[in-house]
């Protein structure tokens, strides 16, 4: 292991931090926030019900009702509060764990679950919610993110553009040529690198020796990291830099510098590559627990608000369970429907082909 | 409205209309914009439209398809120029992997009118890399559309009929025929269909399926074969992805005999599936079997010997010969 | 010294063996190390070799093939991991200009002993890109070998044959097969060369062409044929390119009926190849056309319907009945 | 244009240079040189043979003998520099502008002429000089120098790699992969960035917006410029960092901030893209008039050492202009030849056929 990187995610100066692992506010000189009650409560609750589509989704998948889940246990904070901080008009290009994200653009969960389950390879409109399927091939999504942003610059709005992406992405060109894109056009994108620290078992100084948000300088935009499990912290940094974004400050890199709870997906198994011990140390930093102690700490929840939310959750963890195991299969000829927007031949001529084998199955030819 | 230009110009003038009758369309790549591209097919087009619609991009094939997409994705359609058809590998994963799949990937919610224009083919004297035919790579892949134009007129009209495509289109140049001139009427609309195929010369003995730079080739050999009294059909494919089989199988019905013929490597290019089809549509109507030239099964070689590598009139005069002697 | 081990486990075996038996050798990839692969391939081999000779790399496919090149020069051995068929794309640019032409270039000066090990195919109910079957795109490039077992005794000696060969090597691994477990004797030498496909199953009737996870589907096919009454012979190409087109058409000179089976789309698939080389060399013995079952024109679909995408047992007997109906 | 590319190359912290462009000898805290009269002599010799090949060739060209050529004017003390800093074991990755390094590794041009002409893909063997063949695939030579820089290691041998590249290779992908990888394995490697300030018609905005040297700091490894156009500079700084290599100090990343004083290749035209007042002030900075200003000054040279040097030269052209033309052609036989290194039939039976296909010509079927 290289002597550079710092096990630890780095000196105060280093990592933005608005709420400690105890749930105290403490303040930054760069980066502020001032939210109303109803606010902090609010992103609360979405931490609280974001984990809980996780856990329901890891069951699913276990009464396989799934075929692969990928979770986000431990990045609530950074997906939730960097999903808090887009406007409306902001577009989003996520990989393929944003579930936090797609949350807080409104995509419904069950939509998630569609994917995972098999029975779509996207699962909703990107415009409807200004959010992207997901990217599975790594680091692709950067680019069109940046490609997005050149069109909202040709179009002159006041939006910006996030791209997510991990540490182990960090290590693709075209997440490096996205970095060189966006700096040469000054295009309005947030680069949003979610460090978990692992890329499936590889840990973080496979792909690097310094922190991954010094890399923005080599390109000429500022880098910052913040600590992705503090959900206030977050919401701060990405609300700033996509302000910059809109104002025509061109590009910036955020890390979130965060730890992946879970297993890569529910086909790893980490026990292979890493210490239990490790994992042990990151559970005093959960996210959602950090927000409860401030809630408690500064008398902005009570009890019954808890439950609330608690219920709520369970609500939704019956609904996702009833609806994912109703998800309509696509029926076989979806297969053609969508390869292209206009006619083309050889594709109706194959779905001639499988609609008339089908049928031969059904009037009893075989 | 006729006018007398070359290939290149064409696709200039193409892309001008193209670029005036939609305010969606740009036009990136690497060097298109002051230079107007190494061969001068966007000539003029930036200080026309500007650089917000036209403009030079880093040296990241990847990165221009991947800003491509997402351009599309906000209502724009982008033209991208590859500077030479052995560049178009830096990008291949965009291509095959997003480009192709977006669109069934989203049930239809986002599609993916980019085009990739290709200078391709040998027969320049180029250095290594700039003489490749790619064309199998993509037509392989599902999601893709391909196609060539051989002349002035189809090149004008078929660059607008792609950037107009829903559909993305890898829209192929034969580099070594820019500079060959006939009359192109840039009146009205567009003569015909752009994923169609044609007959480029009629004829009753043989069949000729080829296209871009080896129509011209065929051609010679038909005119050449004449001498010796065979009566070649010459078909300009066009349209590789998706192909147009009917053009072919109506023919070989007629002729009973079909030689294709292409620059890329024979294994697994174009030929092998229109071998394939045509097999299967004519098993009875075939005299003899499909016969396929084309390139070997070898880099592209040194310029010195690219003569030896590109079909020519007389290896494709040799192919009809030994259909004919069936 | 025979065992009955699972195909995964037999690649295992085999990658172990090709470590020991030269110092040159190398394994590298995402996540090859400590967790031996994500389908456990390289399971044990860092341990017992160490970490300079099985080696976890950054997240960057074209990077594992280009330091490949590099390390090859300096004369090693590497065997490179994609993790997925579907990820290979990044690493498509450094294979066709890099890998691919190196030794014809350099006129023998730079050989390219490289292995890129791709588990492909479909049938796992994978998610998007996990299930991609690119062996065309490969076979139609000069410069490279292309192979792939079916079984765990092949999965043993042809890892370790393509380890010892001189060129590059694109070594497909059928993923919904490395849980099949049958008897290997790992003791000696490989059983026969590399480059050459086998009779899987001889028969009469009508010849079916195949390799890598179709060969289990077309056995299967073949035994509810005989049901029938048909006696289907089996081939299993095993190498791609090249291709072992021999065995092929002294099995077509017998049976005159030919189906080729894949997972990859029709269109531009290696069926494509070998329908156009075998109507061209059994032009008279053919009694069908050649006849193709493979996947759609269309991206891979989300795993609910791959079932459907995938050719099966039914699909191969409804095309056996149509070649048999000639 | 970016205002923050500084047009000039830089403050003079930030560009090392040894000599100025009158030839006055400077000195610089971080990097000297000291060289015995000869080598001065030697330097300047090279550097003047190195030009008289690059005219030699254009001319060629222009004749008719060569189908292109890629001029290295302007940046012959880059190239002379640097590959005189190489030992005989380190090993060099070019890419097709490289004739200058070629040189001094020993190749003979008239190799490189005959790829320029056709005659053949590669030229020499990579082996006999450590130099590899040319790479024309912007940035593929890159990943090349750092897996080879990794095999040096497993060899534990103290040799350095030299990648070259351009300052519009630094946008690609392989280029910024490279250095992860170099960075992840700390491997022995050299990455020198002609900085001639355009790709093709592109001037150096279009790639960067800061100077390509801080891109190494991103990647956590050092970053100098040095004056492109100084060969005392250039050999200084390279032998540095070479050594630093090899003694397991790992990668670094050397600008040399040059020009390209002609056409991309003889198919270009720059009268299209650039002013020819830029090309005026470049000319005031040409690379061997500042040696030879200097080796005056100094008297370390005189006017018969100047006048041998350039019959020297006049013979290299002569014997460069007649090998050229006797080159002969391949046979077409060799399509085929090193295709693989093992047998393959279909190579044979299209081989075959060639053959028997030419042959019926011979025999006159035809
Ligand atoms: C191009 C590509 N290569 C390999 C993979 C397989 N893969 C899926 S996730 C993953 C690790 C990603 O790590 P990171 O970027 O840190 O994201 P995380 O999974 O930690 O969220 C890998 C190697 C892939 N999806 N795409
Ligand atoms: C992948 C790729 N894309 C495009 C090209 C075409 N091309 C050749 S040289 C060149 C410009 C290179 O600029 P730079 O890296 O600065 O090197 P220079 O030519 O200035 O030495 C381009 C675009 C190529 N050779 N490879
Ligand atoms: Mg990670
Ligand atoms: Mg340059």
């Amino acid at each position: 292991m290289r002597a550079d990187i710092p096990a630890e995610p780095g000196t105060p100066a280093e990592l933005v931090q608005l709420l400690t692992p105890e749930g105290e506010r403490v303040h930054h000189p760069d980066y502020d926030l001032t939210l109303a009650d109803d606010e902090y409560r609010s992103l609360f609750r979405d931490l609280v019900l974001v984990r809980r589509v996780d856990v329901e989704a890891t069951a699913l998948q276990r009464q396989g009702e799934l075929g692969l889940w990928a979770s986000l246990l431990g990045q609530e904070a950074a997906q939730v509060g960097s999903g808090r901080a887009l406007q409306p008009d902001d577009f989003c290009f996520p990989t393929y764990r944003e579930h936090g994200v797609a949350f807080t653009r409104g995509v419904d969960p069950l939509q998630l679950l569609a994917l995972f389950r098999g029975v779509s390879n996207g699962g909703w409109d990107p415009h409807e919610h200004n959010f992207a399927l997901y990217t599975i091939v790594i680091g692709n999504q950067c680019l069109h993110a940046v490609g997005y942003a050149m069109g909202v610059q040709r179009d002159q709005a006041d939006t910006a553009v996030i791209a997510y992406f991990g540490d182990g992405a960090s290590s693709q060109g075209d997440v490096n040529e996205s970095f060189i894109w966006a700096a040469v056009f000054d295009a309005p994108v947030v680069f949003f690198c979610q460090n978990n620290q692992w890329a499936i078992s590889e840990p973080l100084e496979k792909q690097t020796r310094i922190p991954l948000y010094r890399r923005a300088a080599g390109f000429g935009f500022p880098g910052v990291r913040v600590d992705g499990n503090d959900v206030l912290a977050v919401l701060a940094v990405t609300r700033a830099h996509l302000q910059r974004a809109r104002e025509g400050g061109g590009p910036s890199l955020i890390e979130a510098f965060t730890y992946r709870m879970g297993a890569h997906t529910t086909s790893d198994d980490p026990t292979r590559y890493r210490l239990a011990s490790d994992l042990e140390a990151w559970k005093l930093k959960d996210p959602v627990e950090r927000l409860r102690s401030f809630l408690w700490r500064q008398q902005l929840a009570d009890q019954a608000f808890f439950d609330g939310v608690d219920a709520e959750a369970e609500a939704l963890a019956v609904r996702l369970r009833d609806g994912c195991r109703s998800l309509p299969d696509p029926t076989p000829e979806q297969i053609f429907d969508q390869v292209y927007a206009e006619p083309h031949p050889l594709v109706a001529q194959e779905r001639a082909e499988l609609t008339a084998y089908l049928a031969s199955f059904e009037e009893g030819h075989r | 409205m006729s006018e007398t230009v070359t290939l290149a110009k064409a696709l200039t003038l193409g892309l001008r209309r193209a670029l005036e009758d939609d305010p969606k369309v740009l036009v990136m790549g690497e060097d298109v914009g002051k230079l107007g591209g190494v061969f001068r097919v966007t000539d003029g087009l930036q200080k026309e439209f500007g650089e917000s619609r036209v403009f030079d991009t880093p040296l990241a094939e990847s990165g221009i398809v991947g800003t491509a997409v997402g351009l599309a994705m906000r209502g724009y359609r982008p033209v991208v120029e590859i500077q030479f058809d052995g560049f178009v590998f830096p990008a291949f994963d965009q291509i095959v992997s997003q480009v192709a799949k977006m669109h069934a990937r989203s049930r239809g919610d986002v599609p993916m009118p980019v085009v990739i224009r290709i200078p391709y083919g040998g027969g320049i004297g180029a250095v290594e890399h700039h003489s490749e035919s790619p064309e199998a790579y993509f037509a392989h892949t599902p999601g893709l559309r391909v196609v060539t134009p051989s002349t002035p007129a189809d090149a004008y009209w078929m660059i607008q009929q792609a950037v107009r495509c829903a559909d993305p289109v890898v829209f192929l140049e034969p580099k070594r025929r820019y500079w060959e001139k006939a009359p192109v009427d840039t009146g009205g609309s567009a003569p015909g269909p752009l994923f169609a195929g044609r007959v480029a010369r009629p004829g009753r003995d043989v069949t000729l399926a080829c296209y871009g730079p080896m129509v011209r080739t065929c051609l010679d050999a038909a005119a050449a074969a004449q001498q010796e009294g065979h009566d070649l059909e010459v078909l300009d494919l066009r349209s590789l992805s998706p192909l147009d089989l009917d053009l072919v199988t109506e023919s070989v019905e007629r002729t009973h005999r079909l030689v294709v013929v292409h620059e890329a490597p024979v294994f697994l290019g174009l030929g092998a599936e229109i071998a394939a089809r045509v097999q299967e549509c004519c098993f009875y109507a075939l005299e003899a079997p499909v016969l396929r030239v084309g390139g070997y099964h070898a880099p592209y070689p040194p310029s010195r010997l690219e003569e030896h590598f590109l079909p020519d009139l007389d290896r494709v005069l040799d192919a009809v010969d030994r259909v004919l002697a069936h």
